[in-house]
């Protein structure tokens, strides 16, 4: 069973063919990695799963409904939830607040009654402040509740954005590069958070240059050359895939 | 409406629309080179006028007209050392007050120095009752002036953005503030020259359309809003594009008083801002891609 | 907990023991709220600097009632809700003896209650007749009515015989008046207006505005406004070859305007308080001593043109006098009766007969008809302008 | 626990009774007029400074929704239907008690909207104006979304300066009192200068009781995380778009009741109160009293307004309000009372905090 499926897709920059008739599955409870070439359009395709971006044309199917031309705030209402390849925390506020904006879809209080501070509103707020206390438990990271988080060091600020992304409870979580700029040490860690994640029935779509880390913990992988699907298999059967030795590990050494 | 009569229209439109366009490409080239919007550009203009009067008391009109430049540029200069250069990584917002901030603190000075007076140059030409006829057309040979000097900075501007080693450095800022660095030249001396060339166009401007306007403390913020829809329109940071615009809209506007009442001259034009906004905001004659490859 | 209400608090009591006024000697407080900066600040610049200077010479004679005038004044830059919060604290705080100004209709119009209310003479510079009709008993006006303007305008265009007109004027409170007297004369007079424009103050360049009255085949036009605008309208109307006889407001009054137009101005007829042709008056003119005084002395100090606007700040200061003598002390009621009753007073803008019914105390003999010859007002006459 | 958040709003009511004790021991209580007018100028503030500082959008263009507000309830409230009685819309207003008649100043037949229609017509009217400029405006960024609010601005100005109907460059005059309920009535008349501070400061009061709600709120959360990084926001379900327009339009709708309270109150409306130096006024405040700081603002805006509506700057008024926003934005972008205030009590700052 298939929780995402990409069909045809296709997107155009002026004379760049960023994305070229891709198309792919990501099955349920799944750890699937996206690799390819810089430029190869990795982030171009998680943007137009996203819906950041709108495609040219293709569909993308997400659990059963097709959600291509919806906004991201819908494609997160239906239960993906993402990170970014450059950090995108919310400056002047805490770790904890950063993760609570991720129990947005999960809570309801509007304008109105936000207003008049009705009861259930501030039982919704202690509501959405011991889940993000929760998650930040499961991720270890509970000390740093009050700092603010983008004053946190960098592999702290990964943590954090992957926690604001859990906090949406997504079906489907797409990580993009979460290994970058982390050492060799954090990034072990965070293969082993990405696979306890994957545990707890969440299925994942990441973009990784870490090969080591694909090959440990994915189920699939997706290769991309210049917007071109090239392979899309087994890690073991990547390794040994001719065409993506050639444009990519071959050059890369990996 | 008779034949002679659109063309006198015609005529007030390229006026109009001919100071708007010279407002705008100041308004361009500092964007160009910052991506900051001067919100104080109309006080430029406003400066250059007024010191152009007072130094035309003591001095002949060339050598006043070329001491408001100066003057003006100085100011420029001055402006973007004390209040910009040493600002770290500001954001838009920041600026955007910072200069709103700079224009009311130039036209109060102004008010200071000078009253609440108006003032003009003399016609360069001319009084103010001569004009050229041509049939029954009329046209004031300041007019002409106007157009005359814009062509010429505009191809003056042209050739130094094009042909100057100082235009190209420029340039090569705007496209990539790194790599201009890494190449060897200032970034920041670059900013304030995008404000010193700012300062003078719009001292020029406002030397050359002050027999026809007159020149107030306050003149220069309904310029400002003029030159800046002009810029928009056009695609901002597009000077050429912006004296198509100017022209455009100085011809609608002369033109519109036949629908509507002069009062909602303004109107007209602001609206024409906010739909241009709302669906090109890239202007009428850049698309998207262009304004981002930002050229002079 | 410390918050910044509690903060607020200290300040604003802090500022409250500040405040205070301390009272010197035997003075007599006058508020004065003009539009010195602002979109009328052509109006409030001379009126705030005239009565700055009259008061500097009244106190050097002596001041009036026998005290020194301590002078109260507040720049509105032609705001209404600053006139307003202005009018009360001169009435409630100053307890200021009168008020002069201010110098737009629009914002006499919202103070004339607050004037009435807190029991205080108000000397309106602004020209509207809504200020003193109705009559509010505390509430006076110093310059001339529109109408009376507009209707000398219409009497020379009669001896011209213009029928069909042109009328322009500026999106100001100067602007409109005029407009409304001229729309509402024009027909008693047998005038047609075939155009009718209003343009913005900031306007730079008219000759669309001046096209579409050529169009119109007008016979004459007034342009009604007292900005820059003025200016450019008559040179604009002449570059396009419009050469009707151009009348103005009195607003015209301002020789910087005649001299901004250059040669354009010349033949411009409009009229105006005699202030502006002092020097060429017959050596009998009631006025003349009057004006001439004014004007030297506003001119040596102040090395700028008197206008007619500086005249009424004028007009005020010196009607309040006349009133105060007369009422033989400073008691309010009796010089608010004694002012309601003066008369012929001789002013800058004309000769001031006050009374229970009219407030404005100006006829229309308080206008001229002026022109511009060799880049100066005089007298117009029609004698004079045939040649 | 609801007790610690209220905190504020209860010291700020204290003060507010302080002050005019204050005033009266003093015997100064004719500052409270110009109290009264600015805590009306307040309701702009805070709601701009929710929008500016909390949301990130600048606005130069709220002065007017002020002056729409004013000037509807001007309008409404002097333009005499007694001409058209008869006529059956103003028949079906009159049986639905919407219309008031009186005496106007030469004594003839005035019959005019009553002011508490008059005030939802205002309210309603700016909502709809709000609405349908902040949905195209608001997706635009930086220089452009300044620019289009500042032409939205200049807009307003030029129609009510252009419009005859509104008295043009004279603006409304004569404008009635407002009564409010309970004998409570909005007006300028001395005898009730009390009373009519202690309506406009409960309408501020009731403007920050809300306004620090929503700012501790899912909501208020939301709106920072768009001001921070509007994409990640969007990614995290906030539908931006639509938050923003909200806030938008709630905060014109807080201007527009200053704009009606402030004219009753006046007496009267003039087109200063839509100029773009009023506009830039309010944003200057905003950042002074700290762009994301709702008690700084409505601190700074009572403090400025207050001395500027007294006339202590004098012909320099504006020059006061550019030279602090050059100030403020030269040397500390975030305000002056923000810095000082985020150390001392971040129960203020960070709501999250201050709720158990």
């Amino acid at each position: 069973m298939s929780l995402l499926v990409v069909k045809d897709l296709c997107k155009r920059f002026g004379g760049l063919q960023a994305v070229d008739n891709v198309s792919f599955a990501v099955a349920s409870g799944s750890i699937k990695a996206l690799i390819g070439p810089n430029g190869a359009g990795k982030t171009t395709l998680f943007n137009l799963i996203f819906g950041a971006l709108l495609p040219d044309s293709g569909q993308v199917w997400f659990d059963g409904k097709q959600t291509d031309g919806w906004k991201p705030h819908q494609v997160a209402a239906a239960g993906m939830a993402r990170t970014f390849q450059h950090i995108r925390l919310f400056p002047k506020m805490s770790a904890l607040d950063n993760i609570a904006v991720g129990r947005h879809v999960h809570s309801r209080a509007g304008f109105l009654a936000s207003m008049l501070g009705l009861p259930w509103t501030r039982r919704e707020q202690r509501a959405v402040r011991e889940k993000a206390l929760e998650i930040m438990r499961f991720l270890g990271v509970e000390e740093l509740a009050d700092g603010e988080a983008t004053s946190l060091a960098y592999g702290q600020q990964r943590i954090v954005e992957l926690g604001r992304a859990l906090a949406c409870e997504p079906k489907l979580l797409l990580l993009d590069e979460p290994a970058a700029g982390l050492n060799m040490r954090e990034t072990s860690e965070m293969a082993k958070l990405i696979a306890r994640i994957r545990d707890t029935g969440v299925t994942v779509l990441l973009v990784e240059h870490d090969m080591t880390l694909v090959m440990n913990i994915s189920d699939e992988v997706l290769v991309l050359s210049y917007g071109e699907k090239i392979a899309d298999d087994k890690p073991l059967a990547i390794q040994k895939h001719p065409e993506v030795i050639k444009v990519y590990l071959g050059e890369d050494d990996a | 409406m008779s034949l002679a009569l659109l063309f006198q229209y015609l005529v007030a439109g390229i006026t109009y629309g001919t100071i708007y366009a010279i407002v705008a490409i100041g308004f361009n080239i500092i964007y160009n080179a910052t991506g900051i919007i001067n919100f104080a550009q109309g006080e430029f203009v406003m400066l250059g006028g007024m010191i152009g009067v007072t130094l035309r008391a003591l001095l002949p009109m060339p050598v006043a007209i070329a001491g408001a430049v100066i003057a003006t540029m100085l100011v420029g200069a001055l402006i973007e050392m004390l209040f910009i250069r040493w600002l770290r990584r500001p954001s838009v917002l920041r600026l955007i007050i910072i200069t709103i901030g700079l224009s009311i603190a130039i036209r109060e000075l102004a008010l200071l120095l000078w009253g609440e007076g108006v003032r003009a140059l003399p016609y360069f030409t001319g009084t103010a009752v001569t004009s050229l006829s041509v049939g029954d057309v009329h046209i004031s040979p300041q007019v002409l002036w106007v157009l005359g000097i814009s062509a010429v900075m505009v191809a003056a501007l042209n050739f130094f953005f094009a042909r100057t080693l100082l235009g190209r450095q420029m340039r090569a800022c705007a496209c990539n503030r790194e790599a201009a660095q890494l190449c060897g030249i200032s970034a920041k001396n670059m900013v304030t020259l995008s404000f010193v060339l700012s300062a003078g166009i719009g001292a020029l401007a406002g030397c050359v359309i002050s027999p026809i306007t007159y020149v107030q403390y306050d003149s220069g913020s309904s310029l400002a809003l003029k030159g800046f829809t002009v810029a928009i329109l056009g695609g901002l940071g597009n000077s050429m594009a912006a004296v198509a615009a100017g022209l455009l809209l100085g011809t609608l506007e002369s033109f519109s008083i036949w629908v509507m009442p002069a009062a909602y001259k303004d109107v007209i034009a602001i609206s024409i801002l906010l739909l241009i906004l709302f669906v090109r905001p890239s202007g009428l004659f850049g698309n998207a891609e262009a304004a981002r490859l930002k050229d002079y | 907990m410390k918050t910044p209400g509690i903060l607020a608090t200290l300040i604003l009591a802090s500022l409250l023991g500040a405040g205070a006024t301390q009272a010197r000697g035997p003075t007599i407080k006058i508020g004065a709220i003009f539009s010195v900066t602002g979109p009328a600040a052509n109006l409030g610049g001379p009126e705030a600097r005239t009565l700055e200077m009259l008061v500097q010479e009244a106190n050097k004679r002596g001041g009036i009632g026998g005290s020194q005038i301590e002078l109260v004044l507040k720049d509105s830059a032609s705001s209404p809700e600053k006139a307003i919060s202005f009018a009360k604290q001169l009435i409630e705080e100053d307890k200021v003896f009168a008020i002069i100004g201010p110098s737009t209709s629009g914002e006499t119009l919202k103070i004339k209650g607050i004037a009435e209310e807190g029991k205080t003479m108000l000397l309106s510079c602004a020209a509207a007749e809504a200020i003193v009709n109705p009559v509010a008993s505390y509430v006076f006006k110093v310059a001339p009515n529109d109408s009376h303007a507009a209707r000398r305008i219409f009497e020379q265009m009669k001896k011209m015989g213009i029928a069909k007109i042109g009328l322009l004027s500026s999106n100001t409170g100067f602007g409109k008046a005029g407009k409304e007297q001229v729309e509402k004369l024009a027909p008693s007079f047998g005038i047609g207006i075939v155009a009718n424009e209003v343009y913005e103050k900031e306007a730079t360049d008219l000759t669309a505005v001046v096209t579409k009255l050529k169009a119109a085949n007008v016979q004459a036009f007034i342009n009604w406004s007292i900005e820059p605008a003025q200016a450019i309208v008559i040179k604009n109307a002449r570059q396009v070859g419009l050469s009707v006889p151009v009348f103005q407001s009195h607003g015209f009054g301002n020789i910087q305007y005649a001299k901004a137009a250059g040669p354009a101005a010349e033949g411009v007829i409009f009229p105006a308080s005699r202030l502006l042709v002092a020097d060429s008056l017959p050596a009998g003119d009631k006025q003349k001593p009057v004006l001439l005084k004014y004007k030297q002395s506003y001119e040596a100090r102040y090395h700028e043109d008197a206008s007619t606007f500086g005249g009424h700040a004028h007009d005020a200061l010196l009607l309040l006098g006349k009133a105060v003598e007369k009422a033989g002390g400073l008691d309010k009621e009796k010089v608010r009766a004694a002012l309601e009753s003066l008369q012929g007073v001789v002013g800058t803008a004309g000769i001031f007969n006050f009374s229970a019914h009219d407030h404005g105390g100006l006829d229309m003999d308080a206008f001229e008809m002026q022109t511009v010859k060799n880049g100066k007002f005089v007298v117009y006459s029609d004698a004079a302008a045939k040649q | 626990m609801g007790r610690r958040r209220n905190l504020p709003i209860v010291a700020l009511a204290m003060a507010v009774i302080a002050v005019q004790l204050l005033t009266a021991a003093a015997g100064k209580p004719q500052y409270l007029t110009q109290l009264t007018m600015a805590g009306y100028y307040s309701l702009v503030i805070v709601g701009l400074t929710l929008l500016m500082g909390y949301t990130g959008q600048i606005s130069l263009g709220h002065a007017g929704f002020f002056a729409i507000g004013g000037y509807t309830s001007g309008l409404l409230t002097t333009y005499n239907l007694h001409p058209l009685i008869g006529q059956i819309p103003v028949s079906i207003l009159q049986a639905c008690g919407l219309l008031v008649s009186g005496k106007d100043l030469y004594g003839a037949d005035l019959l005019v909207v009553r002011p508490w229609a008059a005030c939802v017509v205002a309210l309603l009217v700016t909502i709809g104006i709000a609405y349908l400029v902040g949905k195209p405006v608001l997706k635009l960024k930086g220089h452009y979304l300044a620019m289009a609010t500042l032409g939205f601005g200049t807009i307003v100005y030029k129609v009510v300066l252009g419009s005859s109907l509104v008295g043009a460059a004279d603006g409304i005059s004569d404008i009635p009192a407002f009564p409010l309920f309970a004998g409570l009535v909005v007006t300028g008349k001395s005898a009730l200068r009390a009373q009519n501070y202690y309506v406009a400061w409960g309408l501020v009061l009731g403007a920050m009781a809300l306004l620090t709600n929503l700012i501790r709120s899912r909501v208020g959360r939301a709106l920072r995380a768009i001001h921070g990084a509007e994409d990640a926001a969007n990614a995290m379900g906030v539908d931006t778009g639509r938050y923003k327009l909200q806030m938008f339009v709630l905060s014109a709708a807080l201007a527009a009741l200053g704009g009606v309270f402030l004219t009753h109150y006046n007496g009267g409306i003039g087109p200063s109160e839509a100029s773009v130096m009023k506009s830039v006024r309010y944003v200057a405040i905003v950042a002074v009293g700290g762009m994301a700081n709702l008690w700084g603002a409505l601190f700074m805006g009572v403090l400025l307004n207050f001395l500027s509506l007294r006339g202590s700057f004098g012909s320099y008024d504006d020059a006061v309000f550019g030279l602090i926003l050059l100030a403020i934005m030269l040397f500390a972008p975030d305000g002056l009372l923000r810095a000082e205030f985020a150390r001392r009590l971040p129960g203020l700052r960070r709501g999250q905090k201050a709720a158990p």
